[in-house]
């Protein structure tokens, strides 16, 4: 079996005697379009912060592309590949469009300690930047500030800031969540668009979304993964049902 | 006169819009359940009658008055009530200070809330961190409960405890609703509870209405049900 | 836009507009002799605001401990600030006040309460002997300033200078595209240090005298007071801040002290109700009005 | 060794009537920056109003003392609530920066006034016969205004400990500090209970300073020169809580009163150091809610 893009092994999470993450096997695949799914405090986001590190598990390992990333920073993961979107906006609100992914892409080639030159003269980075922004249809909005842009668009410039890292891996946290619904095709579009070689998690609660863009689903409950397979299968799985819909376990 | 109208409201955070076309009317003792999958807006939704969100458009009429513009603590002193998903239970009071510290003149007293729910009699003078998650449930009810609320906004009251509590909250619950004069929204993970125990149910997806009608029809379609709610 | 943002977008090239203040840091020099050494002390605030400026505009951390490094610019206090003052202005304050209180009691060194009078500045290059007029003074300070000036505009425009900004609207994405942020942050209090103190060392030489009230807490809040007043984050708030701040206080108060600070404090209210742009940030919006823009 | 106890109970009498003050005088602000998250650098403001108004209505009305005190707590209270109904209310939301800088202009403000009206010299508290002279206890002599700073204080205390911890306002206010959205949804008017709470603290900081004027004197930079202490008190009690200020403001004024007395080379020094090394070692105070 060829290494995984990311995978963790018996990750585990506690605090104090609250298990929110137990024993969790998860592999995403190179290239994979994966979705993680499950009711609200499944651990979902627990699972992820773990991922990013900003959440050191209690127990277990996360390998990134075959190294183990257990004990590194948050930075140093990025810098691994290993990039991440915001449910909730996180942008530099007051700059323009084209300096929150260029900041980005300026960290990852190093150049964002530099003092001597002029940011506008570091044509690799600027030019980098915009090819990023028309990738995402967003080129005629790159010198407009954050607060100045709607909605919709600010939550693409999330998944560019997340592009201009080059990730290997790229944990989408809700791509969609916030948009109104008549804008939030554009979205759906930009996910399509992706680059293929990039390994993708979604964590998402619209099914519309993940089953239209995963090939492979992981349902979360309770800090244990109830079941993981391709879409059609989940849909069908009785135990996923159950959860959704409230029924009683017995047994 | 319906005890709650929304009309096309529209509303999140901000600027991030959570909610958009919900309209619907409770009549007087009515009882609403809430449905959808986690992530659709059901808290919004309870957020924005109590108003907490930013209210974007549309309107709310509680009891006939429109209350979207009127400050959250107005809302409650008005008769409405809220028992939050995370429960919200204040540490640094005691179990009593919790229930006292809400009180507003009715029919609701200490007494009767001890006489609804013994535990807390019992647990009376525990700081509010010092008490289980069943205990912390009953204590953010009977707080909501204090206030003498004619509508009460109730947040997943069953999730995540044990099966004998949620029998005796259930219990609580079905004698709210029939014997009390209240009229109830309930937002339930638990979808067949849910209906079982309302009139009418609402089922959200992506911030819009999917199903609005009676819940007998949806308990009676679990196909639908199973559309609406999974996938 | 006259705010200087830095910033991928930005152009780095001096407008002409820039020019303005050296001319009139020129003309004032040979207009008004009798004031040099007033102009002098106004140049050497200005430094110390654009230091500050550095810090509370640019990378978004508010400071009341500044005047220690005005007092004491040195790398050490870089890092302890940095580390010690993130989020918490009464660390700083105390870190200023430990600062104010080894002079204090250092008698020998700094001469207490009474201050160290009796410095000896050596001739610049051995070559400018500062006259009692003031004139090698203001020269010199004028000098600092420019260099001062030119290094702090190259830096806010540079890739490092958006990445400060980037710290100060969201620390938490800056963490999470892989920057250095603490790092980032000692670099920056370094930097503003070491102007901060160069701005101190000029007060000794052109004074001759070194009193504890540099390193005091008032001290301290005056300068910030100055920079608001001109405009936060902005680098030509640091230069009319001070110089509208200075001059008022050289005209007001010795004459009345007590209406000077009812003047400055309400001034102060009101730039924080209505006006949080400070002076600059009024011409700003003036302008944008002027042109008929929204 | 006889002459060391005396000096030790000395300093621990002197540095528990300092304490006192201190705690009376910043316990508000430690509630107001708990409560409203507002960085009010200008409480000392309040203080040394309350020193104003107890020494003007001594010595150029002839009020008497008792009354004096009521007066500069009733005044300052009263004072307060027109303050943050008209200015520090539009700068809840405000950031820290800009609630800093507006606090600092109203001290500036306040400093002006106090020494247009005032003039620069400190002023002296015309302390009634019954306050003046030693109180014997146990054998020694303490200075009868100190023991009744002491004595009155604890008073202040208790009622004010009750008053948070035994009433249904007190309960209120605990609820707003604890969580301010679901105290509104329980029909608390937080933003009339900050003007209240607003109002009781400063109203103690001008009691703190019209009962400390002897201590702390009165004078117009008051409020630049003593406001490190109240921060220190604050921040190293804990924000938002009521009991931490009071063991920090006990600390304080008996570990300034000792330096003082024993190391005066090193002035507050000592003080200075340990507030930094506990900021460091806990951020949020000996008594934080947030750690």
């Amino acid at each position: 079996m060829s290494a995984a893009a990311l995978e963790t092994r018996g990750l585990c999470k506690s605090f104090g005697a609250l298990t929110v993450a137990d024993d969790i096997n998860f592999r995403l695949e190179t290239g994979a379009r994966h979705a993680l799914i499950g009711p609200n405090g499944a651990g979902k986001t627990t699972f992820v912060n773990m991922l990013t590190g900003a959440l050191p598990p209690s127990s277990g390992r996360i390998v990134l592309g075959g190294e183990d990333i257990t004990a590194m920073g948050q930075a140093k993961r990025v810098k691994r590949g290993l990039g991440r979107t915001f449910q909730i906006n996180a942008l530099f609100r007051r700059l323009a469009v084209i300096d929150n992914v260029a900041l980005a892409v300026a960290e990852r080639r190093g150049v964002a300690r530099r003092m001597l030159r002029a940011a506008s003269t570091h044509a690799d980075v600027c030019a980098e930047s915009m090819d990023l922004l028309a990738t995402l249809g967003l080129a005629e909005d790159a010198s407009v500030r954050i607060v100045d842009l709607p909605y919709g668009k600010q939550r693409l410039v999330e998944i560019a800031i997340a592009l201009g890292l080059k990730p290997r891996v790229l944990l989408l946290d809700e791509p969609a969540a916030g948009v109104p619904s008549l804008e939030s095709h554009r979205i759906l579009q930009v996910l399509d668009n992706l680059p293929k070689h990039i390994a993708i998690l979604i964590i998402e609660h619209d099914m519309d979304l993940v089953f239209r863009f995963a090939r492979r689903i992981t349902v979360m409950v309770q800090g244990e993964v109830l079941v993981e397979g391709p879409p059609e299968e989940i849909a069908k799985d009785r135990r996923v049902h159950q959860v959704y819909l409230g029924e009683q376990h017995h047994g | 006169m319906a005890e709650l109208s929304l009309r096309d409201v529209r509303a999140g955070y901000g600027e991030t819009v959570v909610l958009e076309d919900i309209a619907f009317e409770l009549p007087e003792r009515g009882a609403l359940a809430v449905l959808g999958r986690n992530g659709v807006g059901k808290t919004t939704l309870l957020a924005t009658i109590m108003g907490h969100t930013t209210f974007h458009a549309g309107s709310i009429e509680y009891q006939g008055k429109p209350i979207a513009g009127l400050p959250v603590y107005e809302r409650c002193r008005l008769g409405v009530g809220l028992v939050p998903q995370t429960r919200d239970i204040f540490p640094s009071l005691s179990v009593e200070e919790n229930l006292t510290v809400a009180t507003r003149p009715g029919r609701w007293t200490l007494a009767r809330v001890y006489d609804l729910f013994p535990k807390l009699a019992e647990r009376r003078g525990h700081w509010g961190n010092q008490i289980s998650g069943g205990e912390q449930q009953m204590l953010a009810i009977g707080r909501a409960l204090m206030g003498n609320p004619t509508l009460l906004l109730m947040d997943e009251p069953l999730e995540g405890l044990a099966p004998i509590i949620v029998e005796v909250l259930l219990q609580a619950l079905q004698r709210l609703i029939n014997e009390d004069s209240l009229a109830v929204v309930l937002v339930e993970q638990h979808a067949k509870v849910a209906l079982g125990v309302t009139q009418s149910a609402l089922v959200l997806n992506r911030g819009r209405i999917a199903y609005s009608g009676p819940s007998a029809d949806l308990l009676a379609d679990p196909q639908r049900l199973t559309t609406l709610v999974v996938a | 836009m006259s705010a200087h943002a830095g910033g991928y977008s930005a152009d780095p090239r001096i407008r002409w507009i820039e020019s303005l203040p050296w001319i009139v840091a020129i003309v004032a020099f040979f207009a008004l002799p009798e004031y040099l050494s007033l102009g002098a002390r106004i140049l050497i605030y200005i430094l110390y605001a654009l230091s500050l400026d550095l810090i509370v505009g640019y990378a978004g951390i508010i400071t009341l401990g500044h005047s220690a490094y005005f007092g004491l610019g040195a790398y050490v206090a870089g890092i302890l600030a940095a580390k010690a003052g993130i989020g918490d202005p009464v660390v700083q304050l105390g870190a200023a006040s430990v600062l104010l209180e080894i002079a204090n009691k250092a008698t020998t060194l700094t001469g207490g309460a009474d201050g160290l009078s009796g410095v000896v500045v050596a001739p610049i290059l051995g070559l400018f002997r500062f006259d009692i007029f003031g004139k090698t003074a203001y020269l010199y300070c004028l000098l600092v300033l420019l260099l001062g000036w030119w290094l702090v505009r190259k830096m806010i425009y540079s890739p490092f200078g958006t990445s400060l900004t980037g710290v100060r609207e969201n620390s938490l994405r800056m963490h999470a595209i892989g920057a250095p942020v603490y790092w980032r942050l000692v670099l920056v209090y370094t930097l503003s240090a070491t102007i901060a103190g160069a701005a101190g060392g000029l007060i000794t030489q052109t004074n001759q005298f070194v009193g504890l009230n540099v390193l005091s807490f008032e001290s301290a809040g005056e300068l910030l007071v100055m920079l608001i007043l001109g405009g936060v984050g902005r680098i030509y708030g640091a230069f009319v801040g001070p110089v509208v701040y200075l001059i008022a206080q050289d005209f007001l108060a010795k004459q009345f002290p007590e209406y000077w600070y009812f003047g400055i404090g309400t001034m102060l209210v009101l730039v924080v109700m209505f006006a949080r742009g400070g002076i600059l940030g009024i011409l700003d919006g003036a302008l944008v009005k002027l042109r008929g823009r929204p | 060794m006889e002459a060391f106890f005396a000096s030790l109970v000395s300093v621990a009498f002197h540095g528990a009537a300092l304490g006192m003050i201190l705690y009376v005088i910043s316990v508000g602000l430690s509630v107001t920056m708990g409560l409203m998250g507002f960085a009010n650098l200008a409480h000392g403001v309040f203080a040394m109003a309350g020193g104003y108004v107890l020494t003007t209505a001594i010595s150029r009305f002839g009020v008497p003392f008792p009354l004096a005190l009521v007066l500069a707590f009733a005044f300052v209270a009263a004072a307060s609530v027109v303050l943050e109904r008209l200015l520090y209310s539009r700068l809840y939301a405000a950031s820290d920066l800009e609630q800093v800088l507006f606090t600092i202009g109203l001290i500036f403000i306040a400093v002006a006034v106090a020494r247009f009206i005032y003039g620069t010299l400190q002023q002296p508290v015309a302390l009634p016969d019954y306050l003046k002279g030693q109180f014997p206890l146990l054998g020694r002599d303490f200075p009868a205004y100190r023991v009744f700073i002491i004595v009155f204080s604890a008073v202040m205390v208790a009622l004010l400990w009750f008053g948070v911890e035994r009433t249904r306002w007190g309960a209120m206010v605990r609820a707003t500090v604890d969580n301010r959205a679901m105290a509104q949804s329980v029909g608390i008017n937080t933003k009339r209970l900050f003007t209240l709470t607003f109002a009781l603290g400063s109203g103690l900081a001008g009691l703190g300073g019209g009962l400390g004027a002897e201590i702390i004197a009165i004078q117009p930079s008051y409020p630049f020169e003593n406001l490190v202490y109240f921060l220190v008190v604050v921040s190293v009690g804990g924000l938002g809580s009521l009991r931490g200020p009071f063991v920090a403001a006990l600390l304080i004024g008996i570990a300034d009163t000792a330096c003082k007395y024993w190391l005066p080379q090193y002035g507050a020094f000592p003080i200075y150091v340990a507030t930094i090394a506990i900021l460091l070692w806990r951020p949020s105070g000996l008594f934080g809610r947030h750690a």
